[in-house]
C-alpha cells in the first residue's frame, strides 16, 4: 500500500502548540489506531486518530513544526488505519488522559457513548491553558481535570485524581498520555492492571512490524503493529516505564 | 520425520530456515521472539561503529509483489549492541552479527569487539552512502574486507552479496578467496517508487531496496550460479514466504535460507517453513543433502 | 484536452505509449495491430543476422508479481524480416526495430541492410549466449556497438540498457558517448523458477528474464538515475500495467514509455493508459513537459 | 502460473504413431482447447484435450517421441487448459476430422451428445490402420470415414465424403484436422464459413498471447489465446492455407 494522497480540510488549534487537523477523507480507523503522516519532503511520523477524519497533534519537533506549517487545503500522505486500536469492554469505562494523549481518548469516548456505556473522564494537563477537548470530554459525562500547576481542576499530576474515583466501579479502563504519567498510573493500580488498556508510544520506524525498532521487553512485542494498546498488566512486566529506544535501537530515559 | 538440522557454514543449525538481518533484529528479546518462533538461527540488523538514525521517513513502502525499504542501517553502534547479541544467545540458537563499515580496518574493529556465533558482514545494502554495495560491488573490496574480518575474528564470516551487478559470481568467488566460510544470497535490489499525485519519490533517501517475493526469481537465479560454482555454501534470501519457495531456493543449491519480508505475516512463518519443508522430504523420502542443489543435477 | 504527442529519441510520435520490444512484434500483421489499438509507436522482435530458432521451452513462466520469459531471440533473420517492418509502417506510426548482434560489425551489418525509423539496439536479453546483455554490461562495448550503428544508419538510434548491472549510469553515458538518440529502460532482470516437485529449472533455457510489476521499482530507479544525469530522453521500461504507473515513470524523467508484459491483459492497455495519463494531465493542468523527470526537482 | 506435476496415468496406443495419454488431474477443459505439456528437460509443446484428462498424440518430433517413451507412472508438467475452445451451438452438428486432429472432435461430440445434440462424424484418415477413435464417434451418431488410400470407408481425402452430406443440414460444423485438409473442406464449403468453427494450429512459443510467434496474418490474431478455435470465413481471409510461420517466424508452407 502506497501512501494515500489527503488534503488537510481545516486546521484548529486546541491549545499552544496543539492542533486538530481534520482530513479529507474517513480512513474509517477504529480509536486507538494510528496512521502514518507523510509530510513530504520531510518525514513520516506516526499520529493516532482523534477522530474517524482527524488528528491532533503537539509540535514537538521538525515533522510537527512543519506540519503546524500546512494550511487547510495543503496535501499529506497517509498509510493506515495501523495498529490494533482499543477494544470497547463492559458498560461503564473509566478514560484517563495526560496532554495531547487525551486525543484518542476522545474518540473512544464518543464511540462508546454511541453504543450506550458510561463514559467517566479523568485528565491531566500541566496547566490551565493546555486543556483540550473539554468540551468532548464533558459531553460523554463526568469529568475530573488536574493540573500540574493547579490553575485548574484538582492540583497535580493526573493520578492525583484517582482518589476521587473507586477504579472497581470500571469495568475497563484506558490510558493514553506521556510514558511517565501512564507508568503512574498503572503501577499505582496493579490490581486493575488486566482491564486497563493502554495506548503508548514507541520509536515507529516501519510501522509494519518488520524493522524490530518498536519492540518492547522482554518479549519482543511489535509496539507498531501488536499495539499501540497494551494491558497494563503487560506493560508491568516489560520496560515500560524503565527505558524506550531511540531512533538508533539505544536504550535512553523515558521522556514525555 | 526426516531431520532438519545441518551444519552449515560453520554452525550448527537445528533447522535451515533464519532470520534474514534487519528484520525484527534490532533487540535481545526479539531475536529471541524467532528463536522461540522455530528459526534455526538468527541474522541480527546490522551494527556499525557509530550510532545511526537511519533515513527519514517514509521507510518503507509497500508495492506490487514486494516491499521498498530504505531504513539507513539505523543502529546504536556496536558499542551498545554486546547486550543485545548475549540476550539473543540465551535463546539457545545461534546468533549472527550483521556488521557493516567503509572500510576493511572498520570492519575489523567491530568484528574485532563483538562476540558473535558468526558475523555476516553487510557488502550489500543497496541505500546507504559509503556502505554495503557501494563497496560490496567491486570483487577486491569483498576480498580485502572478507581478510580482514576473518583476520579479527574466530568465529565463521558469512559475506552477503548484491544482486545489483552483472556478475554475483564474481563477488562470491572473492569472498571465497578471502576465507568466508559461506555467502548470503542475496540482499535488496535497488529501487524506487514515486508518489503520482505530488511527484515526491516517496522514500525519505529517494531510493531504497525491493523486497519480498517480487526478487524470489532473482534470488533463486543468483543463488543457483554461485552454488554451481562455489565451494563455500550458499545462504538463499530473497522472497521465502512459503515452504514451496524454500524448497526451490534449496534446490537451487542453497544449504539453509533466511526469511524476511514474510515476517510481516507473523513469526509463524518459520514453524510452516520448516514443517512444510519435513513433509515434503518425507513425502520424497529425500534428506536435505539431496535436495541441496538438485537442479544443477536435473539437466536439459 | 491536453495533447499527448511529444518528439522523442528523433521520432515525433502520437502519444508517449509504444509497444516494447519482443511483444508481439514477430510479424508486420502485430505490429499493426498494436498501433490500431493506441500505440504512439512500435519495436519489433529483436532480428539478427542468422535465423534462429530460440531457446526450447518452457519459453515463459509466470511468477508472482510478474512472468520469467527465455524465448531466446528467435527471428528470421534480418534477411527475412524487411516485410514485416514495411508492412508495420503502413499503420502509420513509427517502427523501431530493435536489433542484435554480438559485435558492433554484426550490429552495423543488420543496420545498414533494414529500413526502420529507428533502431533499437538490444544491449540488454540476459538470457541469449554472446548476445544482449553479454556484451551490453561493458560500457566499452555499449559505447562501440552504438557507434558502429550510428555510422551505419541515418535514423535515430536508441540503446536498450540492462539492469543487470551495478551502474546503469554508466553504460547510458557509454550510450550517449555515441550519439545515441534515446536510452531504452530497462530490459528484463536475470531470473529463474525451479520446479518443486522434480528440481527442474523450468524454463528450457534454464534461467531467463524477470518482466512485469515485479520489476517496475527497479525500472523507476533505473529511468531516475539516467535521466537526472543524461542529456539524451531515457525511455521507460518495465511492469508499466496502468496509467499510474505511466505518469510514475514519466515522473521519474521518462519522456516516453515501453509497454510488455501487460500486454498479456489485451491490447486495450494502449488506450487505457493514454486516456488516464491524459484524463491525469487535464486534472493537474499540467503538459508531459511539466511532469517528465518531476521527481528530481521535488527536493527533500 | 507455474506448471503443474500431473502423473500419466495410463497409455493406449490408437493406430501407428499414435497414443492417448491419461493424466491424473481433470483440468476442466472445453473441448477445442490445449495444454501446454512439459516434457522435462526436452521441450514444452501444445496438445488439445482429446477427453477431460486426456490427450492424443501423435509422435512427429523430439518432444513427442520422448513423450512416447514414458510410461504410465511418469511425471509430466501441465499448463491449461489454455485457449478459446469450441462452442456449441445448435440442435445438429457435423464433426469433419483428419488425422489425429479428430481427437478433440471426439471429445467435442461427446459432450455435444451429453447435452442431446445430433452428431453426425466425418472422418478422414491416411489409410485403415490410422483410424482412431472409431468406437467413440460412431456411440455419437452417423460417422463417414475416407481413407486416402481406400482401404477403409470412402476413398479419398475427407473432402471426398462431403457428397454424401448437405451441409445444410447442419446448424454448426467443426473441424480439425491437417492445415491443407482444412483448407480444401474449408475453401469449397465458403457459403457455410460462418457456422464452421476450425480449430487450427499454428507454432506456439508462449501459448500466452504475448510472444506473437502465433500471430495470424493480416489482422494478428493470436491463435494461442484468441483461437485454437477461429470460425472458417475469418480463416478465408487470412494467411491459413498458404503460408505459416515456423519457429523462427519465418513463413513456411502450410505442411500437415
Ligand atoms: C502510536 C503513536 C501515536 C501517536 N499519536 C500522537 C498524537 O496523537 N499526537 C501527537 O502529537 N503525537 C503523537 N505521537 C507522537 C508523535 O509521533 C511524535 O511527536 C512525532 O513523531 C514527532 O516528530 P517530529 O519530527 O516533530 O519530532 P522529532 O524532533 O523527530 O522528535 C521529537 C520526539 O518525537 C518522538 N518521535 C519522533 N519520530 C517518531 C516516530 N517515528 N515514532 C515515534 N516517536 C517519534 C521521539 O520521542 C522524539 O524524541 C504518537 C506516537 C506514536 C508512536
Ligand atoms: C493448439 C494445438 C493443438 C495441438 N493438438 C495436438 C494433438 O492433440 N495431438 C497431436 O499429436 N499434436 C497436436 N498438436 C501439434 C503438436 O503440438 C506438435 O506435433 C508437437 O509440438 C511436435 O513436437 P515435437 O518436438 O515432437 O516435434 P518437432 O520435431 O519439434 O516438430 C515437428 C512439427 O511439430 C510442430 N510443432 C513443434 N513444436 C510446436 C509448438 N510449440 N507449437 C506448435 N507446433 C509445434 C511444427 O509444425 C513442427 O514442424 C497441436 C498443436 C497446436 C498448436
Ligand atoms: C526492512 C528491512 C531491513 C533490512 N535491513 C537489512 C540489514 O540491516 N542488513 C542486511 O544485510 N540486510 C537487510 N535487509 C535485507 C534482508 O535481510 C534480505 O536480504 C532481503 O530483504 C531479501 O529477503 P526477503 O525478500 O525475504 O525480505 C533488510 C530488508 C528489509 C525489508
Ligand atoms: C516474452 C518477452 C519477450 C521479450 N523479447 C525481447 C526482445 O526480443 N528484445 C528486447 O530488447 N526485449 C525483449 N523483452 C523485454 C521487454 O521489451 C521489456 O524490456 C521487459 O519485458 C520489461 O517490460 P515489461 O515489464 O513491460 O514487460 C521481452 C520481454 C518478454 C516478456
Ligand atoms: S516500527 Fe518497525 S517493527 Fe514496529
Ligand atoms: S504463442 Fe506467443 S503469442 Fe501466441
Amino acid at each position: 500500500m502506497r501512501p494515500v494522497s489527503s488534503i488537510i480540510e481545516e486546521v484548529r488549534s486546541e491549545a499552544r502548540l496543539i492542533r486538530t487537523f481534520r482530513l479529507d477523507r474517513d480512513l474509517d480507523p477504529k480509536p486507538g489506531q494510528y496512521l502514518m503522516l507523510w509530510i513530504r519532503g520531510v518525514d513520516e511520523i506516526p499520529m493516532s486518530f482523534s477522530g474517524p477524519d482527524s488528528i491532533t497533534v503537539q509540535s514537538v519537533g521538525q515533522a510537527t513544526e512543519a506540519l503546524f506549517k500546512m494550511g487547510a487545503g495543503s496535501s499529506v500522505g497517509l498509510r493506515g488505519p495501523l495498529g490494533n486500536g482499543f477494544t470497547l469492554k463492559g458498560e461503564r469505562i473509566l478514560l484517563i488522559g495526560g496532554g495531547v494523549g487525551s486525543a484518542p481518548l476522545a474518540f473512544l469516548g464518543e464511540k462508546a457513548r454511541s453504543k450506550g456505556l458510561t463514559v467517566t473522564s479523568l485528565l491531566g494537563f500541566r496547566s490551565k491553558e493546555d486543556i483540550i477537548f473539554q468540551e468532548r470530554f464533558e459531553a460523554l459525562g463526568q469529568v475530573l481535570i488536574t493540573t500540574d500547576d493547579g490553575s485548574y481542576g484538582i492540583a497535580g499530576r493526573a493520578s492525583a485524581g484517582l482518589k476521587e474515583l473507586s477504579l472497581f466501579d470500571f469495568d475497563q479502563i484506558y490510558i493514553c498520555g506521556p510514558e511517565m504519567m501512564m507508568w503512574d498510573v498503572i503501577s499505582r493500580t496493579r490490581e486493575h492492571g488486566a482491564k486497563t488498556q493502554a495506548c503508548i508510544n514507541r520509536y515507529f520506524k516501519c510501522a509494519a512490524g518488520i524493522c524490530g525498532s518498536c519492540c518492547l521487553d522482554p518479549d519482543g512485542t511489535r509496539v507498531c503493529l501488536e499495539g499501540p494498546v497494551i494491558t497494563a498488566d503487560r506493560l508491568l512486566e516489560s520496560e515500560f516505564g524503565r527505558y524506550r529506544r531511540g531512533p538508533t535501537g539505544e536504550k535512553g530515559p523515558c521522556r514525555g | 520425520m526426516p531431520s532438519l538440522s545441518i551444519h552449515a557454514g560453520g554452525l550448527d543449525l537445528a533447522n535451515p530456515v533464519l532470520l534474514a538481518a534487519g528484520i525484527l533484529g534490532t533487540t535481545g528479546a526479539s531475536l529471541c521472539r524467532a528463536a522461540r518462533a522455530g528459526a534455526g538461527g538468527v541474522v541480527t540488523k546490522s551494527v556499525g561503529s557509530t550510532p545511526r538514525e537511519g533515513h527519514p521517513g517514509p521507510c518503507i513502502v509497500a508495492v506490487q509483489g514486494g516491499l521498498l525499504n530504505a531504513m539507513g542501517l539505523p543502529n546504536p553502534s556496536y558499542r551498545h549492541f554486546q547486550e543485545e547479541i548475549d540476550a539473543g544467545r540465551r535463546s539457545g540458537v545461534p546468533v549472527i552479527a550483521s556488521i557493516f563499515g567503509s572500510s576493511p580496518a572498520e570492519f575489523a574493529q567491530i568484528a574485532r569487539a563483538l562476540q558473535a556465533d558468526a558475523f555476516e558482514l553487510n557488502l550489500s545494502c543497496p541505500h546507504a552512502e559509503k556502505y554495503g554495495s557501494e563497496l560490496g560491488r567491486y570483487p577486491d573490496m569483498v576480498e580485502s574486507v572478507t581478510g580482514a574480518v576473518k583476520a579479527a575474528a574466530d568465529v565463521p564470516v558469512w559475506v552477503k552479496l548484491t544482486p545489483n551487478t552483472a556478475d554475483i559470481l564474481e563477488l562470491g568467488l572473492a569472498a571465497q578467496r578471502a576465507g568466508a566460510s559461506a555467502v548470503v544470497a542475496i540482499n535488496t535490489l535497488k529501487a524506487m517508487a514515486i508518489d503520482i499525485e505530488t511527484g515526491y519519490p516517496i522514500l525519505g533517501n529517494r531510493f531504497g531496496g525491493l523486497s519480498g517475493p517480487a526478487i524470489k526469481p532473482v534470488a533463486v537465479r543468483s543463488v543457483y550460479d554461485l552454488a554451481s560454482q562455489l565451494e563455500i555454501p550458499v545462504i538463499g534470501v530473497g522472497g521465502i514466504s512459503s515452504w514451496e519457495d524454500a524448497v526451490e531456493m534449496i534446490m537451487a543449491g542453497a544449504k539453509a535460507v533466511q526469511v524476511g519480508t514474510a515476517l510481516q505475516e507473523g513469526y509463524g512463518i518459520f514453524e510452516k517453513i520448516a514443517l512444510g519443508l519435513q513433509n515434503y522430504l518425507e513425502r520424497k523420502s529425500m534428506t536435505l543433502e539431496d535436495l541441496c542443489g538438485l537442479a544443477w543435477r536435473m539437466q536439459h
